[in-house]
This record gives structure tokens, C-alpha cells and sequence, in this order.
């Protein structure tokens, strides 16, 4: 059976040119970085390099890169850490109601801390008021913390602007990244952000490696403490092989960004066409200002999960909200937000391109999505015919 | 995460449809996912000679309804008020502990429609 | 020229049947284990199984397992999550002054949160006493953290006798375990212990993956808010690959224990012998408790960063103190609180080997180091001949 994989979003295949270039580190350059012989030495370089690759994507300075373990680390970092080390300035911290559970847990934690946060809602196409995003910052606000692009809908929010806001209130910025970096051009340097987070299976490097970018001059309480990698702001045994295989995959997305975002676009219009052509399908989020990859429908009178399992029973692999949420019974928080209507709250389907996807892929997907949505329909309570 | 017999019922569910004169149709959902089952039952001297449903939820909603539907076939109805959710849940071979709560769906729509069939319809409280 | 590996407490080699094990998890099984989809279920198993394979390296339940990213993450969860659960019965902790960074940071940022840490000292041959660290038991006391083996000197803490005082006082118990797995056996229904850390890399794992052990029924807060994943414990997207390699290791290490532990001795000792042999050189460390591939030894008169220098010019790779401190110039806070003699204190080398190294290995590091070592001294101002 042919195998379709629309779920980028929640993870990528590692790209074979990473795999190559991460191979090397098992069982030849075995050693640790922060070793001084020829086995620590050897591997030292590759760190380097991967981190200048990282650097250069995001158009940053390698000290400002700390690698990390997950996506999730750098959230919980770049928020915990900020709150402690500015606690004494204030407690408020303004987000959006659309993060990623990695922030908003962590807010919620934080909350239990003494923290005071304000979740910002969107409007029905995903999108923030900024004006409503400055009106909040208040005295004691230390901490701005939005994300780039959606993981769910792959709305963009607009970061430079938020970034200028910050800058005027002299507020820290911290922004999650980790759906933007390799689908939308990131230039830390012009955007005003203090904080960034990246997780390396997004683009097409092995889960188990992140990383945080640290503008110059930010100081952050480290979440893991210990020896003293990473300038001190991360401790643990390097993960050699996961960070060359990041910067290797930096590297590629530099290289074919273009390309790369120009072929997912025009797949995932060419799918959205034709998923949008059926019946009572609505897309959710905004038509335009969204990730290249990414298209979030509902599709009336079904509820997503049981049209997920009909897909995967041909091959086609997409989500229903986040992967970390599914299994979880809950709507999404995002679609909730957004003010979804409760009737089609729960009948959203995620599918996430990926640079790998062919147009045969979402014809595949075109031409097997009516029967399944037809026999789902036709179980359905909610449609009288 | 599903059963063989999960994913069995899931893509081929029995009895699913509806019936042209039921003695008994009702409808219960489950507020917090969204998910529904409208069920019909014809009746015949204490008996349900058919049995049959619409069901709006994920696989487990789904393969629930249709496994509850096979259990109460041709049985009477003291044995179908006997079908609770966890003996539906074990007819599948279980299901994962956060979907426990789905199998409840089905096993409330019969016992609902069996007891909407035995009340006089004007104290009939499920609709 | 040759190159031997004597640095195996820094970090392993990936053993080719790991790297064999974890690779279609890069390529063809990339799925993320949250999805219900083909891609997701193909890699829920094996992370299934790779639990089940830790678990049973030191007889635990598959659910007592949490997976992460280092031992250092586990240490400082074990750490900060029992703090932060247990502060309001108390908020004294007990460790010991020869624990690893990633325990003694941790516990000096707890002081800075209002914890009170007792530092157990251990005498001249490594070794704690238990009478002293029961009567550092106040009604005040929330923690016991002691570390299984030590990474520098591979002593060895009884940690079967530390448990049951800490049972009877009943209190928790956390042990850093991160050496001691591969080289010693580990029964933890056995040894009385809550909270156990281990370290992929350390036993022929890639780096970036580590597990935490949390017995049934303790309560522990997260160190990395966000998904579901782990049971709540830890969020982020699984590292399939490196959970799968971990526990790969694991299996192999149960499959060689025996047979790996007694060779590792065997070149141990003559290594050691050898070295012993040599005129001022000194043991550090107990002579018997330790673990069996740990030779920690002083070269009187010589400072340790030049000795190393020189032998990584013949290949040989080894270590004075742990990784993560040399490149720090202090001396080493293990060997310091054995109070060994200033003379001697930055003349240490350690020397750990590893089940791939070879009696080729041993003899050609005990012909190799005499003219080294010889040539040192007759630089030294501190030998006058
Ligand atoms: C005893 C001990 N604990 C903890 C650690 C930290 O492990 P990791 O480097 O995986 O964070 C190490 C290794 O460096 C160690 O030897
Ligand atoms: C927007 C966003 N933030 C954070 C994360 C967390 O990343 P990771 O799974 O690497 O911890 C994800 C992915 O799940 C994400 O999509
Ligand atoms: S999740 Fe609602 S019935 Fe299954
Ligand atoms: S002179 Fe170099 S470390 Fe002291």
C-alpha cells in the first residue's frame, strides 16, 4: 500500500544527507567535545560548524546558539529562566492563547509560582490585536512570549512588529520558532526577538536535539544544571551526533529554502483546492498568513479522529490537532480560541507537508479522502438526509 | 493503540443505519468530546429483532456502538440492559485507558432506548 | 599510529549493534510515537520495548521509566522535582561533597531557593560513613542524594545499605546511578531507592539520551512542561532513536554483564599493576570498592593536563578529573575532599576503560607512559635529583 505522510508538523523524516553526516559520530568520532584529546578534539570542530550553520540560518552569532535536548526545553527555559532571573521586576507575562502546551503549560507552572499571565485571545482567522498585545503590557510585565507560526492552523503571527513593541517597553521577547525555522525566512537580528526556540525533528534532523537562541547580553537561569557546557546555560554531555545532524539540516533548509517552500506551497494549494471543494469542509485559519505547509480543515457532521483512522487505513498519515494533544480527548485549544463552532470543533483534520511530498502524494490523498468522507457521513447523526 | 477487533468494528461497523418504523429511537452524546449516537430498536414481544445506528465520534465511538449493537441483537430486553460499557470494552479485547469513557456512549444509548421503551413516553426522561 | 580509548567514563563508543538498532528509526520509522497514525504506531512499539529492556537492566516496571535527554536532566529533575513536591514537609537535603556537577550545582541552586544542603565528607580512601550520614538526619530532612559510583574515582557508596537507613526514616532517596550502569548490578526493588538516573552514552548509547527512574507511587514535578508525554514526567517529542539505542544497550549489557565486568577487571588490574609499578605513583580511591574498569592514579611531581597532553600525541585518550571540568583549571572537588595532598592534587589521571578495550590496549599504554612520565619530571622544579 503506498504510504502518504502528511504529518510534518508533529515530525519530519531525517533527511538521508543527515544521516550521513551524522553516522560519522557513533562509532568513529565517539568522543566528548569537552575532552582535550585527539577523541574530544575531533568531535569539538563538528559542534562548531553545526553550531555556525544553526547561527547563520537564523542570521546569529554561533555564542548565541545553546543546544538542548527538545523544543520543549527551550520553551521551558527561555520562560522559567527569564522569570527567575527578572521575578524581582515583575510577575507578568503576556502570551497568546494559541501556544504550544510547551509554553503554555509552562506558563500555567509559573502561575503556581506567583506569576501573572495574560493569554491573548485571536479572532476567528487566528490572527492577534496587536494594539490588545500592547495595551496589556503593564509595569510589572517582564516577559512577551509568542509564537511565530501555529503549529495546528500554521498561522504566522507578526514578530517583527511584536518585536518593536517589546523593544519601545523595553520588555524581553521570547518567541517559540519551532514551526517557522526552514518555512519562513528568520533574521533574529532584525526582528527584536531576545529568545528563540527551534527543535531539530522539524527539519529534518533526529528529535532529541534543540536549540535556544540568546541574543547577546540576555541573562537566563539555566534549566539544567551541572557542568559547564554550553557557556554554562546548559548542562550535560553533548549530543554530538543529534547537533551535527541539526546543523547539517540548517544547513540544507539555507541552501533550498526557496525551492523548497515555493514546491510545498503549490502542493498544498493544489490539496487545499481540492479539499475545499467538497462539502462542508471549512478551512480554519487565516487564507493567507500561513505557513506554507500546512492545512487545517473541518469537515461537518465528522469527528476528526475517526477520519484520521479511515486515512490511515490507505496510508495517509495527518493529525488531528497536535500530536502531543491527540490521545487526549479535548478539543483543540486553538481552534477553541479561534472560535471555532462547537459543531465542527471537533472534526478538524491537520495535514503538514513536508519538502519530501510529490504530487502524487496529494492526489493520492484527493482521491481517497471523498469515499471516507461519504461513509463517515453516512454514519453520521448530525446529518439528516 | 486499538485492538485487532477495535480496528475490526472501527472500519467495518455492523448494523450502522437506521430503521424505517423503530419501536424506540433515541439519541445520547457525549458532551464533553462532542460525540452522539442516535440508535433505533425494533422490538418484537420482548425481543430486539433489529438494531440499528448513527454514531458522530473517534474509532472507539465507533467500534463501541457497533460491537454494542451485535450484544443486543436477538437478545430480550432484561439482557440488553445487562450490556454495561465494560463488558463492551472486553467484547473488543479493552481499549486504552483514555478512551474508556467511549465505550460508556454505546452502553448508555441501549440501556437509554430500552428504558425510554419500557416508560410510558410521557415520564420518558433520555430524548 | 594507534589510538586508545581509556576515556569510557567521559563517554562510549555506540556499539555497532546499537547503531544497527536505532537506524531504521531515522530514515523509515521517523514517525512521532504520540500520532495514532502508521507512522506513529511503527515507532510506539519499539519505544514500548526499549523500556521494557532498561526496565529489566535494573528489575523496575516499564512505567517506573522516564525517558530524557541526560543523566544531568535527571539529576536536576530528581532533584528540583522533589524539592519543589516535598519543601512544605522540610527542606533539608543530604548528599555527599564527590558527587557529579549535575547533582552539586543543582543542590547549590536549591540553596539559593531556600533548601539547606548537609555535603557529606568521605575519608581518605573515598569511602562515606553511614553513622555520620544518619545523624545528618533532622525532622527537616527530605532528601538523601548519593551517587552509585563515582565517575573519577569509581568508588563505589552502598547504596543498599543507604537505602534501608533512608527507609527507615523514611525518606526519600535519590542515586545517581549514571556510572554504576553496565559495570555494577542494579536491583532497584532491591536496594531501597526512589529515584534513579541513568545515561545512554556512558553505556554505548548515543549521547542525548537518558532515563529516570521513578519508583511507583512517587511524586515528582516536572523539570519540562508541556505534552503528555512520559506519563506528565516529561514533555517533548520522544527521541525514538535514542530510546531504542538506549535500550539496545541495555539488552546487550544484561546479555554481557558477566563477561564484560570480568574482562573490564582483568585489564583493570593490569593496567593498574603496571602502573603502580612506576616509582611515586599513588592509588586514588578505594582498592577494592570500585568499579571494575576505573583506575584513577597520581604521578607525583607532574601535572595532570601535561601528562594527557603528551599521551594524546601517542593515541592514548584519558582524563584528569571529569570532562566537564577539565578546561576549568581548580583541581578536583573528589580528590580534594579525600583530602589527598596538595602535592599530588593536580597529578591525577583517570584511566577507564571500556568492553572494547583490548590487552593490546593496556600493554601499549604501560609502554608508552614510563618515557612520558620520565620526561615530565625532568622538568619538574618539584623533583630535585
Ligand atoms: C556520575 C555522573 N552523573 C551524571 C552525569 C551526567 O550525565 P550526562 O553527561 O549524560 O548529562 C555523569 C556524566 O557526565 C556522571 O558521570
Ligand atoms: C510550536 C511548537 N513548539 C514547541 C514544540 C515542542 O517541540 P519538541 O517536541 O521538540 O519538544 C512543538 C512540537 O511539538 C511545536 O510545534
Ligand atoms: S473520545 Fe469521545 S467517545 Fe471517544
Ligand atoms: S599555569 Fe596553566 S593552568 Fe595554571
Amino acid at each position: 500500500m503506498k504510504n502518504v505522510y502528511l504529518d510534518n508538523n508533529a515530525t519530519t523524516p531525517v533527511l538521508p544527507v543527515v544521516v550521513d553526516a551524522l553516522l560519522p559520530f557513533y562509532q568513529h568520532a565517539y568522543g566528548n567535545p569537552s575532552s582535550i584529546h585527539w577523541a574530544g578534539r575531533e568531535v569539538k570542530g563538528a559542534v562548531d560548524n553545526a553550531r555556525q550553520q544553526v547561527a547563520d540560518l537564523i542570521n546569529a552569532t554561533p555564542q548565541e546558539i545553546v543546544f538542548n535536548g527538545c523544543g520543549s526545553e527551550g520553551d521551558n527555559q527561555a520562560l522559567i529562566g527569564s522569570y527567575e532571573m527578572l521575578k524581582s521586576n515583575g510577575n507578568h507575562i503576556i502570551t497568546t492563547a494559541v501556544e504550544h502546551p510547551a509554553v503554555l503549560d509552562t506558563c500555567r507552572y509559573l502561575e503556581t509560582k506567583g506569576a501573572c499571565v495574560t493569554y491573548l485571545g485571536v479572532d476567528s482567522e487566528g490572527m492577534l490585536d496587536l494594539a490588545e498585545l500592547e495595551a496589556a503590557i503593564t509595569d510589572q510585565t517582564i516577559l512577551i512570549s509568542v509564537m511565530w507560526a501555529n503549529n495546528e492552523t500554521g498561522c504566522l503571527f507578526p514578530i517583527g512588529e511584536i518585536g518593536r513593541i517589546a523593544r519601545k517597553h523595553q520588555i524581553r521577547f521570547h518567541c517559540d520558532a519551532v514551526q517557522a525555522l526552514g518555512k519562513v525566512a528568520i533574521d533574529v537580528a532584525e526582528c527584536g526577538v531576545d529568545l528563540m526556540v527551534f527543535s531539530g525533528h522539524k527539519i529534518g534532523a533526529p528529535k532529541g536535539v534543540g536549540a535556544l537562541y540568546v541574543r547577546d547580553g540576555i541573562e537566563l537561569e539555566s534549566l539544567i544544571h551541572g557542568g559547564h557546557q554550553e557557556q554554562g546555560r546548559r548542562a550535560g554531555t553533548l549530543n554530538v551526533a543529534g547537533i551535527v545532524a541539526f546543523g547539517k539540516a540548517c544547513a540544507v533548509a539555507q541552501q533550498q529554502f526557496d525551492d523548497d517552500v515555493a514546491r510545498m506551497m503549490v502542493l498544498r494549494n493544489r490539496l487545499q483546492q481540492g479539499v475545499l471543494a467538497l462539502p462542508d469542509v471549512t478551512l480554519n485559519g487565516h487564507k493567507d498568513n500561513r505557513l506554507p505547509n500546512t492545512l487545517n480543515v473541518s469537515f461537518s457532521f465528522i469527528e476528526g479522529e475517526g477520519l484520521l483512522l479511515y486515512m490511515d487505513m490507505v496510508g495517509i498519515a495527518a493529525s488531528s490537532g497536535s500530536a502531543c494533544t491527540s490521545g487526549s480527548d479535548g478539543p483543540s485549544h486553538v481552534l477553541a480560541a479561534m472560535g471555532v463552532a462547537e459543531a465542527v470543533l471537533h472534526s478538524s483534520v491537520r495535514f503538514s507537508l513536508g519538502p519530501q511530498t510529490t504530487q502524487d502524494d496529494v492526489d493520492y490523498v484527493l482521491e481517497q479522502l471523498p469515499p471516507i468522507v461519504d461513509k463517515l457521513r453516512e454514519m453520521s447523526p448530525m446529518l439528516e438526509r | 493503540m486499538y485492538t485487532d477487533k477495535v480496528m475490526d468494528h472501527f472500519s467495518n461497523p455492523r448494523n450502522v443505519g437506521q430503521i424505517e418504523n423503530p419501536n424506540v429511537v433515541v439519541k445520547v452524546g457525549d458532551p464533553g468530546c462532542g460525540d452522539a449516537v442516535l440508535i433505533f430498536l425494533k422490538i418484537d414481544d420482548n425481543v430486539i429483532t433489529d438494531v440499528k445506528y448513527k454514531v458522530y465520534g473517534c474509532g472507539a465511538a465507533i467500534a463501541t456502538t457497533s460491537m454494542a449493537s451485535t450484544m443486543v441483537e436477538g437478545k430480550t430486553l432484561e439482557e440488553a440492559l445487562e450490556v454495561t460499557d465494560e463488558k463492551v470494552a472486553e467484547a473488543l479485547g479493552g481499549l486504552p485507558d483514555s478512551k474508556m469513557h467511549c465505550s460508556n456512549l454505546a452502553a448508555t444509548a441501549i440501556r437509554a432506548a430500552v428504558t425510554r421503551y419500557l416508560t410510558p413516553p410521557e415520564e420518558g426522561a433520555a430524548s
